[in-house]
């Protein structure tokens, strides 16, 4: 179980950056992009059975923060905009959705206008109006969002709902007009990434009615292609065809082909591979175990899907703390891993691929280098151990102890082993410390802990680079003596976060030399810090069931569970 | 031995020899004993502890289950032998024809059940009565033992009788078949003193009224002297001294016979000490050729490093090298000094 | 008066014989029970030679990840971890086992490491366990028996309500709990620390769940004892508490304390190995049978052996743990009454 | 009886109120297990942190917090799982139990009947060969970790022999018995072999000692002097003692089994008993469905000691309840 909450977190947007919103706009505002889905009758019907072992914890779209629950929210809630329904890169756009168009920007990035849809319901029946979408955002603040602090405050009256959630009224932030069906957001600053932050689940627009707390295991009403109609966090999660659903984009929320998907909770992974070969289930949620990568591989290659993922795993060092308080140290350990071995471990090079760079490849503001290995070249070749060993000599950190904090799932415990043999190798004296994976991330985070060095992944919330750089590796993401505190590493490096600042602004009127600046931000950060060892950018797996057809895949969120044929 | 059949015996014994095979060696628990229980004799077992008394008596029924065992010699019952039975018919036979008491009534009866119940198995097992008529008769039993209320107590655990009732509902038992012998293995020894002659009494009544023979086995010599009409005296797995009560209580003539009725303390006697017999029993490991009460013997000579044979007259047998005139000396001596050696 | 009696006359005439002496020649007599005691002292020997067999023989550190790794056999390069090409090509699997002692006999585990070696250092960790954690336990359980059955009163009442709750825990649930915790912390007691990452951890736990099993019989022993004859002669002739408890009650529970030590180690041994099947035993990369058979499940379909093969020297030492156990009951203590497992 | 009931009751409310204040302690003293900061999400501000943390009364004196937990958990009833918020913990354990006393009366019914089965046959045979096979195979039983059997007979019948003797082996998880008896059966089938092979062991152990004794009783040589054939000597009355002591056991074992001990099966077939709820719940450090497992499972310990205490009195009449 803990295996599968690598896959489950998704990561976090901190507060305004700016970055291609007007690229974005434009690439979208066409309208419905002309590679959407087309709906093939022939293949409508069934019920589609997915597996997992456990379940995501709340059903509440506004609140839970699991790829589990946001892969099926696609099918059943919408908001103002939409990541675009097709395979492929473009997935990672933004197309209208509830609203009728891409909104109209004004007031030099601060003003978004939207016109909401006419005639659309929700699954209880009722129509959607301007006033559910004030509501919904007033909500977010009501059941503490997890990002309302750092996302949804750059809306005016943000910040006083942050300090009173219960009298949250977003005035002159949220403006509405039910005469004209208007929705204007007035901001706080200019954020090239609102949209973005609009188009995750937690951007649903739900009925004013939704009680202000987090629903929990109570399905809430949506506006999508399903509807929740039972959920018990120990058995299955179900959903059926929202009744009142009808196509107004099919880029947005097109038609699904099951009548019904369950998700169903409680099998071991074994066995639920074991349904799958057989036919009993549909898709395995969780991460396939690795002794039956092989037979799978062989004998169901064709119901195997595996996609690059925009995420990375990293061995993070604390830079306040001896022995990686020393630069030297840092960059011989990323000399000494094996970055080969970790892939190994993972399961071998049809699902990993090494990495050197903090971006993943794809992502916007990727720049192809590789720091610190044999040789020289942008890509991997292989560990420096000889200079590793220099570097650490130079260092002076020679014979300390170092503890490697991992989570106590089969792959992070090897990758932990992994790397304290190394470190042995380089001269330190490692341990190991393994720690359930519910409480690892918090624990590493936490300075009072003292945790040298841990093992990481990061998985990207939407396409934009300073969802890595700024986020982990940012001044004011580090906050000691904390559990919240994301840049783990303590590193903060005043001439980079100005120059992050800068790519931002960039980013307002020239993404494309935006994304530039922050590939090179991401090489001297490497250069100059060195507070990561990037290991691999991992793929996925997908396995379905030999029934399933028209397997879809999103960059952003993952297959597309309702477009899967079961007829 | 053949002198002292008065009439067709009931039991008879002849040579039985009881032996265990254990890791220390071999046990000859029971060497040689050759008895014959009369209809309606009461014949007392005497010996101390380890003498092989009970032993006998529970080998001839095929009561030890020892897997070491090596049991031999004869045992006939009306005449026919017993011995080596196989288990169906010598149950017949236990219980219905032989009934046993057993020293400690405290763990003689099972506790899980009811005495009512525990009769009414016994009856059934080997009479064809209903539940009902078993009930009845066991009732009926265990008034006739004395407890009162039986009706009542039918219904009642071993553990809510006191030792003597106790005692008492496994007669009860052991006479539900109307046996026609009854080994009393000690009947009394757990008892106090004045349930010890209510049991004997009531031994005694019922011995008359159901016409049975008794086999006594006991330690005491003084048990022997109310009840048995004849007695054996077994040392060691061997008779020593074999006679009428009479005979054994008022003339002794194995040294260890006198050891033994010093020991029984008497109320009326003008000895203020108990008698006792030095030296510990011997063990049944290591038996000496000769005489087995001879290391314990005062009176032991060169003579006694060869086994004696029982031999006497008149139906008084023992088994002991001393000259039987000096004996009868040896013997006043110790009646009127108490002391042995 | 039946043929016990006779062989205890046997005994007694036979001129007196030290209890201890006695126990332990019967003990000796015991086939069975010697054989299961050689056949631990073998596991053990074996497990002690995991140095040398990993050094001499099979020439790899059990305690490195060794990925990228090769090794020769029969002139042949073979990959300790081997990338499948097959299909998809999904997949890395270690090398089964090659039948050869000097050169992964068991095959390699997920890290590519020797696990024969790891099994035989495992081994180590698991008895070194095992029995240290039988001993504490008994030690701590003899003396908080011995109190609460000798002083009774309110320390009786404290300690019986502990060992209630204790017992009252579901026992692997409390050894779940204490290890989830201690095993991010560590142990602070006063000055003294102990690593989260230490062996000290799953033995203490080990050794602390099992105590009201121990302490409990002996608590009723220590009861029925004082109310012995010689036990009170000794409080009536004014004899200090100390020496009553150390020269006339604790001889006396000495047997059942011999009785129960055997079949601990295995209990331990066993909780000790379903503790690091759960992967809140013994840490990583240390190795305990328990560990090996966690490791050897992501295998199970590829590479039985990996968890298979601990299993079965676990259930080697327990059976002639068990067995040397009943011996030792039979020999020092018949009327103990012990349940096979807890 | 009534005080018998009272002072249980009072022992048995004393018992859990300790276990819950441990529960609490234990999970209040490991760092990073504040569930706020897990509540919240990963990256949340400060001020969110706070509310999360206001909002589940985790701002409030340890004392205080427990005593919201169990009003929660025994009063309202609504106490919910930290990590599937809105999930109450009262329905949790109550959907798990049936899966869990399922496994454990399928494998009682095993292990009483092989073990009771064991035991006699050992003991009406002592000195043949066929008890030290009996002996040694409850030793083997026993020693054998039944998490690894478990796995073992998951590798043989899932796997190796999955395509030829094993091919009817359902995969691991669970049916309720109302939606399909068969296939309920069939999936429990080798969790009630594994669970089962230990207890056996056990109980024939137990079961030949205690008859072995029982026959070397008094009250069985009267037995067998009152002419009793040697069947009933043995089913009757020795093993009708003996079976105190295994009634005992079985009491105490199934108390346990039925609180959550059977969690290594569960675990290893992937039954959702309580077993496996509360390893999960441990595994997310989720306090409440912890603290509500450990509960019922005390309870049910609890329970069982005081069930096994009337069963004693009505097997034992020499047993008076006071």
């Amino acid at each position: 179980m803990t295996r599968s909450q690598i896959r489950v977190w998704i990561r976090t947007l901190a507060a305004a950056c700016v970055v291609g919103s007007l690229g974005l706009t434009v690439v979208s505002s066409s309208g419905a992009s002309p590679s959407a889905f087309t709906y093939n009758p022939a293949h409508a019907g069934g019920t589609l059975k997915l597996l997992a072992s456990t379940a995501g914890g709340t059903l509440d779209p506004q609140v839970n923060y699991t790829l589990q629950y946001w892969q099926l929210y696609q099918a059943t809630y919408d908001g103002l905009v939409a990541f675009d329904k097709v395979a492929g890169a473009s997935s990672f756009n933004v197309v209208p959705d509830l609203a009728t168009a891409m909104p109209k920007i004004t007031n030099g990035g601060k003003t978004y206008t939207f016109t909401l849809r006419k005639g659309i319901k929700f699954s209880n029946g009722k129509t959607v109006t301007v006033n559910d979408v004030k509501a919904s955002f007033q909500r977010l603040f009501k059941v503490s969002n997890p990002n309302a602090g750092s996302w949804y405050n750059s809306i005016v009256g943000g910040n006083a709902c942050l300090a009173k959630p219960a009298t949250c009224t977003l005035a002159g932030g949220v403006v509405v007009n039910a005469a004209t069906n208007q929705v204007v957001f007035h901001l706080v600053a200019p954020d090239a990434e609102f949209l973005d932050q609009l188009a995750v689940p937690f951007g649903s627009i739900l009925p004013a009615s939704s009680p202000a707390k987090d629903a929990g295991s109570t399905p809430l009403p949506g506006t999508g292609a399903y509807t929740f109609s039972k959920y018990d966090p120990n058995h299955q999660l179900t959903m059926v065809r929202n009744k009142y659903f009808h196509v107004w984009s099919a880029a947005a929320q097109p038609k699904g082909y099951p009548n019904e998907i369950d998700m169903v909770f409680g099998n071991t992974v074994e066995s639920e591979v074991t349904q799958v070969e057989n036919g009993q289930g549909d898709w395995v949620f969780d991460p396939l175990p690795s002794d039956r990568l092989s037979q799978l591989s062989t004998k169901y290659s064709s119901q195997l899907h595996v996609n690059p993922l925009t995420a990375i795993w990293y061995m993070v060092m604390n830079t306040n703390l001896a022995p990686f308080n020393n630069l030297k140290a840092r960059q011989a350990l990323n000399y000494a891993i094996n970055k080969n071995s970790a892939v190994a471990l993972y399961g071998g090079t049809q699902l990993a691929q090494p990495a050197c760079t903090i971006l993943p490849p794809g992502f916007p503001g990727h720049l192809d280098y590789c720091l610190y290995q044999k040789g020289t070249g942008s890509t991997y070749k292989g560990p420096n151990l000889a200079k590793a060993k220099q570097l650490v000599q130079q260092s002076g950190t020679k014979g300390m102890s170092v503890g490697v904090v991992v989570t106590n799932d089969t792959v992070n415990q090897a990758v932990g082993q992994y790397v304290q043999s190394v470190l042995n190798s380089i001269g330190y004296k490692a341990t190991v410390k393994p720690l359930s994976a519910n409480i690892q991330f918090t624990y590493i985070q936490n300075t009072k802990n003292k945790v040298q060095i841990s093992l990481s992944q990061w998985y990207q919330d939407y396409p934009a680079a300073s969802d890595f750089l700024k986020i982990l590796l940012s001044c004011a993401q580090f906050h000691p003596g904390s559990d919240n505190s994301i840049n783990i590493a303590g590193y903060c490096n005043h001439s980079l976060d100005a120059k992050m600042n800068a790519a931002e602004t960039l980013g307002l009127t020239n993404p494309t030399a935006a994304n530039k600046a922050w590939g090179q931000i991401d090489e001297d950060m490497m250069a100059q810090g060195a507070p990561w060892v990037p290991l691999f950018n991992p793929k996925l797996i997908d396995f379905v069931s030999h029934r399933v057809g028209n397997y879809q895949f999103s960059r952003q969120f993952y297959m597309y569970v309702d477009q899967l044929w079961v007829k | 031995m053949s002198d002292a059949r008065v009439s067709t015996p009931l039991l008879e014994v002849e040579d039985l020899r009881v032996s265990f095979n254990t890791r220390e060696g071999l046990v000859q628990a029971v060497d040689g004993l050759s008895i014959s229980v009369g209809r309606k004799e009461v014949v007392g077992i005497v010996g101390e502890s380890g003498s092989g008394k009970s032993v006998a008596m529970y080998s001839l029924l095929g009561l030890v289950r020892d897997a070491n065992v090596s049991i031999s010699g004869h045992v006939r019952y009306e005449g026919r032998e017993i011995l080596g039975l196989p288990d169906d018919e010598m149950r017949s036979i236990r219980g219905r024809d032989v009934a046993m008491i057993f020293q400690d009534p405290m763990t003689a009866l099972t506790p899980v059940y009811t005495v009512g119940w525990q009769i009414v198995e016994q009856i059934r097992a080997h009479e064809d009565v209903t539940k009902a008529q078993a009930h009845a008769r066991a009732v009926e039993l265990l008034g006739e033992v004395g407890i009162p209320d039986p009706a009542r107590r039918v219904h009642l655990y071993p553990h809510e009788f006191s030792g003597g009732m106790r005692q008492r509902v496994v007669i009860a038992m052991a006479l539900s078949c109307h046996p026609k012998l009854l080994i009393a293995d000690e009947p009394t020894t757990a008892l106090d003193v004045t349930t010890q002659a209510q049991i004997l009494e009531l031994l005694r009544r019922l011995q008359a009224t159901y016409d049975s023979s008794i086999v006594l086995i006991t330690h005491d010599m003084g048990v022997i002297s109310e009840m048995a009409d004849r007695v054996v005296v077994m040392y060691a797995g061997r008779p020593v001294e074999v006679g009428g009560r009479r005979d054994v209580i008022r003339t002794p003539r194995h040294p260890y016979t006198w050891g033994l009725l010093g020991a029984v303390p008497r109320v009326e006697s003008k000895r203020t000490r108990l008698v006792t017999i030095p030296g510990v029993a011997v063990s049944p490991l290591d038996l000496p050729p000769g005489c087995a009460f001879a290391p314990r013997c005062a009176y032991r000579f060169e003579m006694c490093d060869q086994r004696p044979a029982l031999r006497g007259d008149d139906g008084h047998l023992d088994a002991c090298w001393l000259d039987p005139t000096r004996k009868v000396e040896i013997r006043r001596r110790v009646t009127e000094t108490g002391v042995v050696s | 008066m039946t043929d016990s009696s006779v062989t205890s006359t046997a005994k007694s005439a036979r001129g007196p014989e030290s209890p201890w002496r006695s126990s332990l020649r019967q003990l000796w007599r015991n086939r069975p029970a010697i054989i299961g005691f050689f056949v631990f002292l073998v596991v053990v020997a074996v497990c002690l030679c995991a140095p040398l067999y990993a050094h001499y023989v099979a020439h790899e550190n059990p305690f490195t990840s060794n990925i990228q790794g090769t090794f020769r056999l029969h002139g042949r390069t073979i990959h300790v971890l081997q990338q499948n090409t097959q299909g998809t090509g999904l997949g890395v699997t270690p090398i089964g086992p090659t039948w050869d002692f000097s050169h992964y006999f068991l095959g390699a585990d997920n890290q590519g490491r020797d696990v024969f070696a790891r099994l035989l250092y495992g081994g180590r960790t698991s008895l070194l366990i095992g029995t240290s954690s039988a001993l504490i336990c008994c030690a701590v359980a003899a003396v908080l028996g011995v109190v609460a059955g000798y002083f009774g009163g309110p320390i009786d009442w404290v300690l019986s309500r502990i060992f209630d709750i204790i017992w009252a825990f579901p026992i692997y649930l409390l050894a779940i709990s204490l290890s989830v915790v201690l095993l991010t912390t560590g142990i602070q007691f006063g000055p003294i620390h102990v690593g989260a990452g230490s062996l000290l951890v799953p033995i203490l736990i080990i050794a602390s769940i099992y105590v009201p099993y121990v302490a409990r019989p002996l608590r009723g022993i220590v009861i029925s004892l004082r109310e012995r004859e010689f036990i009170q002669s000794a409080i009536g002739s004014g004899a200090s508490d100390t020496r009553i408890l150390l020269k006339e009650i604790l001889p006396n529970v000495a047997p059942s304390i011999i009785v129960f030590l055997p079949l601990m180690v295995a209990f331990n041994l066993l909780t000790e190995s379903a503790l690091s099947f759960l992967s809140i035993g013994v840490q990583p990369p240390a190795a305990s049978w328990g560990t090996i058979i966690n490791d050897g499940l992501g295998l199970l379909y590829t590479r039985p052996a990996v968890a298979i093969a601990p299993g079965i020297m676990i259930a080697i030492t327990a059976i002639s743990l068990n067995i040397l156990g009943d011996g030792a009951r039979d020999a020092f203590d018949p009327k103990a009454k012990l349940r096979g497992s807890v | 009886m009534g005080l018998f009931i009272v002072r249980r009751f009072v022992a048995a409310v004393l018992v859990m109120f300790a276990i819950s204040v441990l529960v609490f302690l234990i999970f209040f003293a490991t760092p990073g297990v504040d569930p706020a900061a897990r509540i919240a999400g990963r990256s949340a501000t400060p001020q969110i942190l706070a509310q999360v943390r206001h909002a589940f009364g985790l701002d409030r004196p340890l004392p205080i917090r427990y005593l919201l937990m169990m009003d929660h958990l025994f009063i309202k009833q609504d106490l919910s799982s930290y990590v599937n918020i809105g999930d109450r913990v009262v329905p949790q354990i109550l959907n798990a139990a049936p899966v869990t006393l399922s496994l454990i009366f399928g494998a009682a019914v095993i292990w009483l009947l092989v073990g009771i089965a064991g035991g006699v046959v050992a003991a009406a045979n002592r000195g043949k060969i066929i008890d030290p096979i009996i002996t040694f195979l409850g030793i083997g039983a026993i020693s054998v970790p039944a998490y690894w059997l478990g796995e073992v007979v998951l590798y043989f019948t899932q796997s190796k022999l999955h395509s030829s003797v094993f091919s009817w082996a359902p995969g691991s998880g669970y049916v309720p018995l109302t939606q399909n008896p068969g296939e309920w059966a069939l999936h429990l089938l080798f969790p009630w072999l594994t669970l089962a092979s230990l207890y056996a062991g056990i109980y024939a152990r137990v079961l030949r000692a205690e008859l072995v004794n029982a026959l070397n009783e008094d009250y069985v040589r009267t037995a067998r002097a009152k002419g009793l054939s040697e069947r009933r000597i043995l089913m009757r009355h020795a093993l009708r003692c003996s079976l105190i002591t295994v009634v005992t056991l079985f009491g105490l074992d199934v108390g346990a089994l039925v609180g959550g001990a059977a969690l290594l099966t569960e675990v290893v077939f992937g039954l959702p008993g309580v077993g496996l709820l509360t390893f999960n719940a441990l595994e997310n450090l989720d306090l409440p469905v912890i603290m509500g497992a450990v509960l019922y499972g005390a309870f049910f310990v609890v329970l069982a000691n005081a069930v096994v205490d009337i069963a004693y009195a009505f097997l034992d009449p020499r047993v008076r309840l006071v």
